[in-house]
């Protein structure tokens, strides 16, 4: 088996269950950054990919699709944050109940609007986010080495993968570069530092969520409208709390961030990979130990390289200055 | 008086693209006809199996039919208890005088699905996408595995399963990716028996020009052209009759093995896929289906020994 | 100015202000019944009746809150310590297994009341081992709780698969159970209990754990309020600096905390297995970790908080299932629906009107306790 | 000269049950340093984080320069030239000082603009006021006397003219305070107004035009400066007569208690803190280790308390040795006669979550005396914190009372009940007053005389030069981790000054 073969599909397979990683953590990271924790990730991806799936249908349109996911997993952020800023409220109890809220209403919508039970309609080619060639890959391909990778590698994802992976040094700048970032930092480290400096905390955060929102919907789409074509219940298959491990393992950092999700993505192609095929030494291994071990690997790595991830100060605390 | 048809599904839940919704199918389909609505309901938790049944029943439901095979405890215990009431099990046997138990010989219509992609490879390399490592899933696998060698030394397949959570019923992304990565190593034919997942794995065949393989009920419609076939298991068949035959009173208790023979499993072959199928290959089922009826071939049933001799 | 925070009587704090809470969020939840073309009041009686209308049913209601109960005090007692353990899923898991085994290994030659003990002890041991490396980990290496719990959930779903694919599993079952268990692998119901209410546990699946359930939860009050042990984890908790202060050995309450955590999730792992149906089914456990955390947080981390809460979703469940089946239009995914609603408006939303009721409450109390705060400050 | 610069009129201010400020009404002229003393809990705060806009006032007015004004929020106050240095600083501890002062004053979007910009006037600000401070330094890794500065430095970036100081000087040494005071008379040359809140009064008397007196949420009085004295403010203030002089007799020294002999620490970043200090510690005498804040004082007493790591050196408790280079047990320590008061009663010294009476107990619960059986008893430890309570009279008297519900000076009363009532051989204490008002320095000055001439040995850190010549017996000089010098009682504020800056420091430390 030729090798750079090999190690090209086990990359693209690595992308591609990246991708929806990569948007959900960096979501996960604007509203932690702002000190609002979220375990609803998982929920509003599911929220965006049945209104992508829906809307994409409806209007034959794969943007109106993107903008409707977009549009919902705000409004769910706009509820979380509404619960856990304005309110005060238990930001994990508040991220549980919009998991259950979505995970039920997406199902009865469904089956309400589309009677195709727990999904909705396949789309077509125009409906979906289809994979892009970048200019000259065919001519490129030929060239050994740099060839291939730039045509089966680089080339022919969808343009919401690409979009993935340029948000992360987007969002570094943002984080670092710009006053949005900075003032949106503080907020998650000190509140009253902020409020002292004549900046509304509740805004910041509020901003934050909104952040969160956007890219969980960006997520959902890419499960409905380019990973697949249409929602089926449940599709997001526990795909927000990896992401919320991946944003801890990579200490709220977006590079690392992106790191952490590709490292996800790799393992799972790896066992998805080997499945089944006798590995060197071990020989064949049981296909629920192969399953497993990307977790596996996961604490190992934890446990062994990465040290202590603080997370931000005052996340996961409703900013209260009258007790 | 009309009779009061009820089912209840199991655990996956109504629409859950595999054989919950064959059965619903089956029931629409008897409503549909004769005009007679039914009760149905979906538990959320294996406490509300007792719970769910034992009410049907005492609500004079009958009669009940359960899709699944872990509702067999269940059904053992009050079957005995409302003696009156006709219950029908799919995929399990369970024992009792007022029971009509449907189980399938998901292996028979795996071996003629197993044909059809070992004969419409070009790479020769087929696979197969199950949910969750499963006896029944081996079932469909085995049968498939056996049919695909048997119509040639050379062929090979890769066998992959979804995931351990039941997640891994409705994860169309990861399904469409096990079936990438199946391409990846040669294979050009992909069968699921893994519920929504498969959803995506005929999406991913589609899109990457391979042919996809449907299940239990017939998917060829999903992506015209592009499902080689469905193996069809006529859950909608066992739930209609049941309904029927109480309806005119022939309901018979007892074990019904639903095979080729029955018409229970097959291939489904309709206008989405007649391009696919060659003549030779219709030859080729023809045969198959003759040799296995009459004995002469006999798929290996994983459930007698729990392996899988191809 | 800033009412909202004011000293509240006991009787606002934990009575008046959950019930208002809880009362919204049925009218909420009533709104999606309404959207469905169902009326509302029917499914609130449903709802009510269904899980206190019987003995029946309400043997039901207890035997979720049941379990609930355990999984809400094991993420209790992880947060007095500031551990977040989300992990009670796959520790209930695991703790399955060593249930599973003592009656495997006893049903046949002992009675119940030899076989629980053995199996309490199964749970409790498989589940701290489960929750022990997590723990340990955190403490050692400082790997981050959540991940590694989250981690340890879906390595257990492997685990429990392989077990009762390839080990557990009788030749030639389909499903993946383990055999039914003989009388010795099932737990009497209460029926006497009920019996001294005037009422019947009939067929619901109330039985003896429930009066375990009880237990634990004075047990982990003591715990917390009434131990040395309790005292450090809450240090800890608060302020892990002062703990150090105080020659409180964080490692070592750490792995400790977490064990007695998994312990506690895997005591969940009796209720169904031995209690309802005598073997154990692949996904017996069913989120129930999950729910645990919601039951925590709104229980206020404390036993005579989490009691209500879990049989607060106690009524969801058993409610909500008695709803689907009288109103057919409305299914297993729009109880879902409510159930998150309930918790977003009793749980996360629980502050949306104390003001107002404060305000009430001090128009009455009047303004001399403010003085007297005062001059106490 | 005469116009107002703020005029208060009623303003009021309840948190919940407690009434912090009732119809305040206060009036500071333009140029001017007003100060505003007031015991813990007096009210000080809220009524200028009201002025600030940081809190809203139930009702009342504020007028700025004569016009009324509605500040609803922090910025309003900034738009309206009012600068605030927090009590409790606010600063985002992982943000460089740049940052910190940029933070709400960015100018544009995009950073990099406002940077240049930022450091300029930085420089600009530095060179003016002498404020040094390395705009990339990371606040958590700056001393507390520095992050004040940034405090500052970030109320006079945003131009402010009206400046409010919460007990500025808690934090500072006598060199960095008067280093303030200079720069305050500078700011009020230059027509700027300033109100400053201590709880010191010889501060007020050195630099404030006019004092106003606060108790228990209200405004009791209004001085000129020069036309009142020190003991009628504290006696405005407390309510009562204060002395404010310690009386203490000479000690008698007996055996050493506590020696610690080439003690060297480093901190979590690796930098030596305490670098090779040896000195004895004997029963009856209370030993002052005085010095700038972050010279190594707090990591001597947190290594000799067993709550950090030492790299190298030893120390004997009563004799017997601690092993303060491996694994330290404070329980231990305990058990042996160590008694702790850590420098933050807020983080290390108490738990603000726990009711009065657990942290009574915060370090001694495994004491046999607490326990009954296996379970905590808690009638024990309720009544054992009345009888404190009661000695030391902590108010308000309440066992079941949060912790966080006390002030800042009943809080140090816990602590130090706690620690001293154990009847231990050797105790250290770290900033015992600060943030604390007269009558409960007074009180607490007292006991610690009382222990020493119990025969306990007493090891002292404060940065109060004050408080360190008033109750030591001997005083240790540290600089740079370093001890370079030692003086009697007697010595004067200028020698030690000059020590602790390091000057003649190190030539004595060569001898
Ligand atoms: N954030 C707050 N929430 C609730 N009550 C508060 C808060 N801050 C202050 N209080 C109450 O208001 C009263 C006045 O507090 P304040 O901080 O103004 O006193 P202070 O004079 O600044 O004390 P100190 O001299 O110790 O700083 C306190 O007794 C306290 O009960
Ligand atoms: N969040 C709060 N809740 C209740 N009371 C508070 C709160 N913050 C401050 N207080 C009260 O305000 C008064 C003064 O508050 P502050 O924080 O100024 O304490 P302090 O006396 O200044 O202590 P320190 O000098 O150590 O800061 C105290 O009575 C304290 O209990
Ligand atoms: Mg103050
Ligand atoms: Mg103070």
């Amino acid at each position: 088996m030729d090798f750079l073969q090999l190690f090209l599909e086990l990359a693209q397979s690595t992308i591609r269950l990246s991708t929806p990683l990569i948007l959900a953590a960096l979501a996960g990271l604007f509203t932690e950054r702002a000190g609002v924790f979220d375990i609803g990730l998982e929920g509003k991806m599911l929220g965006g990919a049945f209104a992508a799936g829906t809307v994409a249908f409806i209007a034959q349109s794969a943007m109106a699709g993107l903008l409707a996911a977009v549009v919902v997993s705000i409004l769910l952020s706009l509820v979380h944050g509404y619960a856990s800023i304005t309110q005060r409220g238990n930001q994990i109890v508040s991220g549980v109940a919009i998991n259950f809220i979505v995970a039920g209403s997406t199902v009865i919508l469904g089956e309400a609007w589309f009677r195709q039970g727990g999904r909705t309609p396949a789309l077509a080619e125009a409906a979906r986010f289809q994979e892009i060639d970048l200019p000259f890959a065919e001519a490129l391909r030929g060239v050994p080495l740099i060839g291939p990778i730039y045509a089966d590698l680089i080339s022919g994802h969808a343009a919401l993968t690409y979009f993935a992976f340029l948000m992360v040094p987007v969002t570094w700048w943002i984080l670092y570069r710009t006053r949005f970032g900075l003032r949106l930092r503080a907020v998650g480290e000190n509140p009253g530092a902020v409020d002292t400096a004549g900046i509304s905390v509740v805004w910041m955060r509020y901003r934050g969520v909104i952040c969160c929102g956007i890219l969980c919907g960006v997520a959902g789409a890419y499960l409905s409208l380019a990973a697949n074509a249409g929602w089926t219940k449940g599709m997001t298959a526990g795909k927000g709390y990896i992401a919320l491990a991946a944003l801890i393992f990579a200490k709220w950092r977006p590079v690392p961030v992106m790191f952490a999700c590709l490292l996800f993505g790799f393992l799972d192609a790896f066992a998805i990979r080997y499945q089944g095929t006798p590995l060197p030494l071990v020989g064949k291994v049981p296909v629920q130990l192969m399953q497993a071990l990307p977790y596996i690997l996961t604490v190992i790595l934890l446990a062994g390289f990465i040290g202590k991830a603080i997370p931000p100060k005052a996340g996961g605390v409703p900013y209260v200055k009258e007790r | 008086a009309d009779i009061k048809p009820a089912i209840i599904y199991d655990l996956g839940g109504k629409f859950d693209k595999s054989f919950n919704e064959a059965a619903y199918n089956g029931a629409e389909k008897f409503k549909a006809e004769t005009g007679i609505g039914y009760r149905d309901f979906e538990i959320a938790n294996d406490a509300q199996r007792e719970q769910a049944l034992r009410r049907f029943a005492g609500d004079g439901n009958n009669p009940i039919v359960m899709a699944g095979f872990s509702w067999a405890a269940t059904l053992e215990k009050i079957a005995t208890e409302y003696p009156d009431t006709k219950f029908a099990i799919i995929d399990m046997v369970v024992d009792k005088p007022n029971v009509r138990s449907v189980v399938f010989k998901e292996e028979e219509g795996g071996w003629l699905a197993g044909i059809l992609a070992g004969m419409a490879s070009k790479t020769k390399t087929v696979s197969f996408v199950g949910g969750m490592d499963i006896p029944l899933i081996h079932k469909f696998a085995c049968g498939y595995i056996g049919g695909a060698k048997s119509t040639g030394p050379e062929v090979k397949v890769l066998e992959a399963y979804t995931g351990t959570t039941p997640d891994a019923w409705n994860d169309p992304v990861k399904g469409a990716e096990i079936a990438k990565s199946q391409f990846d190593q040669g294979s050009d034919v992909v069968y699921h028996a893994a519920g929504g997942t498969g959803v995506g794995v005929l999406q991913a065949a589609a899109d990457a020009g391979k042919l996809g393989i449907g299940v239990d009920s017939n998917q060829n419609g999903l992506h015209p052209g592009k499902v080689l076939t469905s193996m069809l298991k006529r859950v909608d068949v066992a739930v209609y009759d049941a309904f029927k035959t109480a309806n005119d009173g022939t309901f018979e208790p007892g074990i019904n093995v639903l095979g080729l023979k029955e018409d229970g499993v097959g291939v489904a072959i309709d206008e989405n896929n007649a391009s696919l199928i060659t003549d030779e290959m219709k030859a080729a089922i023809e045969k198959a289906k003759a040799d296995i009826i009459a004995g002469t071939v006999t798929v290996h049933d994983y459930m007698s020994d729990e392996n899988c001799p191809y | 100015m800033s009412v909202p925070y004011a000293k509240l009587p006991g009787w606002v704090e934990y009575g008046l202000i959950p019930l208002v809470n809880l009362i919204v969020a049925f009218m909420v939840a009533g709104l999606v019944v309404l959207v469905v073309g169902e009326s509302p009041l029917e499914a609130a009686y449903h709802m009510v009746n269904g899980a206190f209308g019987r003995g029946e049913y309400i043997g039901f209601t207890l035997y979720y809150a049941t379990t609930f109960i355990f999984t809400g005090l094991a993420v209790a007692v992880a947060f007095h310590a500031g551990l977040f353990n989300i992990g009670g899923e796959g520790q209930a898991y695991v703790a399955g297994i060593g249930v599973a085994l003592a009656c495997l290994w006893l049903d046949r030659i002992m009675p119940w009341y030899v076989v629980f003990p053995v199996a309490i002890l199964g749970a409790a041991l498989f589940g701290a081992a489960w929750a022990f490396l997590p723990g340990w980990f955190q403490a050692k290496r400082g790997s981050h709780i959540v991940i590694t719990t989250i981690m340890f959930n879906f390595i257990a779903a492997s685990l429990m698969n392989y077990m009762l694919n390839r080990v557990m599993k009788p030749l030639g079952s389909m499903s993946l159970e383990t055999r039914t268990f003989d009388t010795g692998g099932q737990l009497p119901k209460l029926d006497w209990l009920m019996k001294i209410f005037g009422l019947s546990v009939g067929t619901s699946p109330f039985n003896v754990t429930f009066l375990l359930a009880l237990a634990a939860a004075f047990g982990v009050w003591v715990l917390i309020w009434r131990t040395r042990l309790g005292y450090e984890m809450r240090t800890m908790g608060h302020s892990p600096a002062a703990a150090r202060y105080a020659g409180i050995k964080e490692a070592r309450i750490i792995v400790i905390t977490m064990m007695i955590s998994g312990a506690l999730a895997g005591m969940m792992a009796l209720n169904p297995i031995m209690g309802e149906t005598y073997r154990m089914q692949l996904d017996f456990v069913q989120g129930a970790g999950f729910v645990g955390i919601a039951v925590a947080l709104m229980g206020r981390s404390h036993p005579a908080g989490i009691i209500p809460a879990a049989i607060l979703f106690g009524v969801l469940y058993q409610g909500g299932a008695e709803i689907s089946f009288e109103m057919p239009s409305i299914s297993r995914d729009m109880i879902v629906i409510i159930q998150g609603l309930v918790i977003l408006f009793a749980g996360a939303l629980e502050h949306m009107f104390r003001p107002a009721i404060t305000a009430a409450v001090l128009a009455f109390s009047g303004r001399e306790r403010t003085e007297a705060a005062v001059k106490g400050a | 000269m005469g116009e107002l610069a703020i005029e208060l009129k009623g303003i009021d201010k309840s948190f919940g049950l407690v009434h912090a400020n009732r119809d305040i009404n206060l009036q500071v002229r333009k140029g001017t340093i007003h100060g505003i003393i007031g015991e813990n809990g007096a009210g000080k705060s809220t009524l200028m984080s009201i002025l600030y806009g940081f809190y809203q006032a139930d009702s009342g007015e504020i007028l700025v320069d004569g016009r009324p004004v509605q500040i609803r929020d922090p910025n309003a106050a900034i738009a309206a030239g009012i600068g605030m240095v927090h009590q409790h600083f606010m600063l985002v501890e992982n943000f460089t000082v740049l940052e910190n002062v940029m933070l709400g004053a960015e100018e544009s979007r995009i950073l990099n603009a406002g940077i240049a910009k930022a450091r300029a006037e930085l420089k600009r600000l530095e060179k003016e006021y002498a404020l040094e401070v390395n705009p990339d330094a990371v606040i958590e890794e700056l001393p507390v006397g520095l992050q004040q500065r940034v405090e500052i430095l970030k109320a006079l970036y945003r131009k402010a003219d009206i400046l409010i100081l919460d007990e500025p000087t808690g934090v500072l040494t006598p060199a960095e305070a008067d280093h303030l005071f200079r720069i305050l008379e500078q700011l009020k040359a230059q027509g700027k107004t300033i109100i400053l809140i201590t709880h010191k009064l010889r501060e007020i008397m050195a630099i404030t035009d006019e004092v106003s007196v606060m108790r228990r949420g209200e405004m009791v009085a209004t001085r000129e400066t020069d036309k009142t004295s020190v003991e009628e403010l504290a006696e405005l203030m407390v309510g009562r007569r204060v002395l404010l002089r310690v009386q203490k007799g000479e000690a008698q020294p007996g055996d050493v208690k506590l020696s610690v002999s080439n003690l060297t620490v480093r901190d979590s970043r690796g930098v030596t803190m305490v670098d090779n200090v040896s000195f004895d510690l004997r029963a009856g005498e209370i030993v002052g280790i005085a010095g700038v804040a972050g010279n190594g004082q707090s990591e001597l007493l947190e290594a000799i308390a067993g709550i950090r790591r030492a790299v190298s050196g030893s120390v004997a408790l009563n004799g017997e040795a601690i092993d303060v280079t491996g694994h330290a047990d404070p329980a231990e320590l305990r058990r042996r006669g160590l008694a702790h008061v850590p420098e933050d009663r807020h983080h290390v010294g108490l738990v603000l979550k726990f009711e009065e009476s657990e942290n009574a107990i915060l370090g001694y619960h495994d004491d046999p005396k607490y326990r009954r059986g296996l379970l905590l008893d808690i009638d024990a430890i309720r009544a054992d914190a009345e009888e404190k309570i009661e000695k030391y009279d902590i108010r308000p008297p309440n066992t079941r009372l949060k912790t966080a519900n006390f002030s800042g000076g009943n809080q140090q009363k816990i602590v130090l009940a706690r620690e001293m009532e154990r009847d231990p051989d050797v105790l250290i204490i770290g900033q015992p007053t600060r943030g604390v008002d007269v009558g409960a320095i007074e009180f607490i000055h007292k006991r610690i005389i009382e222990m020493r001439d119990q025969g306990k040995a007493v090891l002292l850190v404060s940065v109060e030069l004050d408080e360190i010549r008033a109750l030591s017996d001997r005083i240790l000089v540290m600089f740079a981790g370093r001890i370079v010098g030692e003086r009697g009682p007697d010595a004067t504020e200028g020698e030690l000054g000059l020590l602790m800056a390091g000057v003649e420091g190190r030539k004595e430390a060569a001898e």
